[in-house]
């Protein structure tokens, strides 16, 4: 099925594009978060014994 | 409770200005408003009840965080929790101070300023009214807030930030009373939902501004 | 071995170890399949074009929005009542992930609705109550950041989401009262229940599943990093004393 | 001697770090108690917790209810209200009307119509003080009471606790200085309850 999206084009596709934008930028900020959190617990956990 | 709520009375006449000061807020803001949006009497008249209502709402919102961080700083608010009385009393006893300081004052004056704003002849008592059936919802829900934010640094900010999406429902109900009565459309049930929403308010949630005040004291 | 056993964090860190790399392809799987299938192999809708993909996004994200914040409330109850520090850090983790569904739900809605109003906002209740939702999610993140000592940070914001609930239905009604609707909802109602032709059903299906994957998938890694984080802070208190 | 209040094996923490553990005393009617220790110790929310204004970590505080009448660092003294107002705010919440002993004890009298605001330091620690008088609480619990008080004041403290003491009163004092309070009262060193193991129990021990 041809993929013809007619006169409301943009919408759909600005929809979609701003969608997976912001959700990436979600995923990227958990993931981020939560190394530099596995970062902060082995930093702590080194000293424990230190 | 009738105790701490004289003393915050006589408190706010000494300190704070007492009412004064919300009147004024409320009529510059109005002035504002009007130098704002235009003198176009006709537009500002449409307008009218919801501005003022909003305005009422900002007035109650920036006196809040007074209401417990004086007594928080100079170490009152621990000597009323060990205190006799129950803290929901000493919490709606404060939540009263401030109505009566804020809230109140501002459903008097608000004919005057709604004069100023061309608000239709028969909107008058039905702003009044509901000014002065929803400000001691917007009074308690404040309170909760002040409770929330005690001894944080940037509160006051934070204040206005917790707080205003708990007033949604208070300010669509009063507005709407005060709208439909200026334009004199029938108005039982935003009437009624803004009254049974002030009651609803006011009972419960002192027990919820106590619960955070205990947490906050800890 | 009763569920709240899990609710220990260091036995929370290894089952949720295990679990999350399935979850993650579940909701990898769900997704791709929904969205490919929604945008690429359903007709035109016969009244609003091709809008109508739109909703591939646009229900999954209101749903999850809601529910995140319901969620979150279960959370606060748990932590109230029973004093589980996992439960009370799901809810700060569940926040952001709500926060940004409830803003896809808003602009998805807002460019959904804008060929029908013919603006880009027109305060339609149903998109007005996702921007009041949204001041909560602010509000109640804010709290968060706000206040220092872990325990009562989680009390208060457990307080404030079960406080903010109450006045989120509140809202909910009131602004369907303010405003009866500019414009009836199109052919699919946003809320839960769909009446949809079944042929945009199923995609539907596979990309709200999708969704709901995604938010656990977010959340269990939020929750893992809120733990290390607090574990990290406890080791550092403990020895320094 | 009946005990006005006993506390077995308390443990005491502050934002999650264990500061005392196992503290155990007991105090009879008519009996003082002298707290020293280092700074930093927690005494301070030592005397929050068995005042009832902090949860303890755990062990438990036996008293009767409301017999508490807390005297923090801060003297929660309102600048703008008269002195005499002050003390009749307390009087009206704690039901005593006579605030004239109180007052005359703590030689506050000739103060008694100028605000709180112009009081000097030691004049608004004595107004502080006052307050245990109209609350009329078996058990007065005293952080630094005699913090910025000159030699007379002290002295007009000691008699006010004496007497208190005499009829049926106790008191636990946190203090640096000297407070002499005649033979019914003991010093206790807090510094030997200092925490050194975790508790199991404090919020922060399940994440370890």
């Amino acid at each position: 099925m041809t993929l013809e999206l007619g006169k409301y084009t943009s919408f759909v596709l600005s929809a979609y594009v701003i969608t997976i934008v912001l959700l990436a930028l979600l995923i990227i900020y958990v993931l981020w978060r939560n190394a530099k959190s596995k970062a902060l617990l082995q930093d702590a956990e080194l000293h424990k014994d230190a | 409770m009738r105790a701490v709520l004289l003393r915050d009375l006589r408190l706010a006449m000494r300190v704070g200005g007492g009412f004064g000061l919300a009147i004024m807020f409320f009529l510059i803001v109005a002035v504002l408003v009007a130098l704002g949006v235009g003198p176009d009497v006709a537009l500002l008249s449409d307008i009218s009840s919801g501005i003022l209502w909003v305005i009422a709402l900002l007035a109650c919102l920036l006196s809040l965080d007074r209401i417990f961080s004086l007594d928080y700083e100079d170490g009152t608010l621990d000597h009323l929790v060990i205190a006799p009385l129950p803290l929901e009393s000493v919490v709606l006893a404060k939540a009263t101070a401030h109505w009566l300081t804020t809230g109140l004052p501002l459903g008097l004056v608000s004919p005057l300023v709604g004069l100023m704003l061309g608000l239709p002849a028969e909107g008058y008592l039905w702003l009044v009214l509901s000014l002065a059936l929803g400000t001691p919802a917007l009074s308690v829900i404040g309170t909760f807030g002040a409770a929330l934010t005690l001894g944080l640094k940037r509160g006051g900010l934070l204040l206005s930030v917790l707080i205003l999406p708990l007033y949604v429902p208070t300010l669509i109900f009063g507005a709407e009373v005060a709208r439909r009565g200026s334009i004199g459309i029938e108005l039982q049930t935003p009437l009624w939902m803004l009254l049974g929403l002030s009651f609803g308010v006011v009972a419960i949630l002192p027990f919820a501004s106590a619960a955070v005040l205990r947490i906050n004291l800890r | 071995m009763s569920l709240w056993e899990y609710a220990n964090p260091v036995k929370f860190l290894n089952l949720s170890g295990r679990v999350l790399p399935w979850v993650a392809l579940l909701s990898a799987i769900c997704l791709v399949v929904g969205l490919i299938w929604g945008f690429f192999f359903t007709p035109d809708d016969y009244r609003m074009g091709s809008t109508v993909k739109i909703i591939y996004i646009h229900v999954p994200a209101a749903l999850m929005a809601i529910n995140a914040w319901f969620m979150m409330l279960v959370a606060s109850l748990i932590w109230l009542i029973r004093r589980h520090h996992v439960s009370a850090l799901a809810a700060k983790a569940a926040a952001p992930v709500g926060l940004v569904m409830t803003l896809i739900a808003l602009i998805t809605g807002a460019i959904w609705g804008q060929p029908m109003w013919g603006t880009w906002w027109a305060w339609d209740p149903r998109l007005t109550s996702f921007l009041i939702l949204f001041q909560f999610y602010i509000g109640y993140l804010a709290l968060w950041k706000a206040i220092e000592n872990p325990d009562s940070a989680a009390d208060l914001t457990s307080i404030l989401c079960i406080v903010g609930s109450v006045f989120a239905v509140l809202s909910r009604y009131a602004v369907n009262f303010w405003n009866q609707g500019l414009h009836q909802g199109a052919s699919l109602s946003l809320d839960k229940e769909k009446n949809v032709a079944n042929e945009f059903y199923h995609p539907l299906l596979f990309s709200i599943a999708g969704f709901v994957f995604l938010f656990l998938v977010l959340v269990l890694i939020g929750t893992r990093s809120e733990i290390r984080i607090r574990r990290a802070s406890v080791i550092v208190a403990r020895k320094i004393r | 001697m009946f005990m006005v209040l006993s506390v077995q094996d308390l443990c005491i923490a502050r934002s999650g770090q264990v500061l005392m553990t196992d503290v155990n005393f007991e105090l009879a009617a008519g009996q003082a108690l002298i707290f020293k220790g280092p700074n930093g110790l927690g005494k301070t929310t030592f005397l929050r917790v068995i005042s009832g204004l902090q949860p303890a970590l755990s062990g438990k505080i036996h008293a009767k209810e409301d017999s508490f009448a807390y005297t923090a660092h801060a003297d929660g003294v309102k600048p703008s209200l008269t002195v005499a107002e002050n003390l009749q705010f307390w009087a009206d919440i704690f039901d005593n009307q006579n605030i004239d002993t109180a007052l005359s004890a703590f030689g506050l009298n000739d103060l008694k119509s100028r605000f709180a605001g112009l009081l000097s330091a030691g004049q608004k620690r004595r107004l502080c003080l006052a307050r245990m008088l109209i609350s009329n609480r078996p058990v007065w619990v005293l952080d630094e009471p005699s913090v910025s008080l000159d030699t007379a004041s002290v002295t007009q403290l000691e008699e006010v606790i004496k007497q208190h003491l005499q009829n049926g009163g106790a008191a636990l004092i946190v203090t640096h200085g000297h407070l002499d309070l005649g033979p019914s009262c003991k010093t206790v060193n807090l510094g030997e309850y200092k925490s050194n193991r975790a508790v199991y129990g404090d919020g922060a021990e399940a994440f370890l």
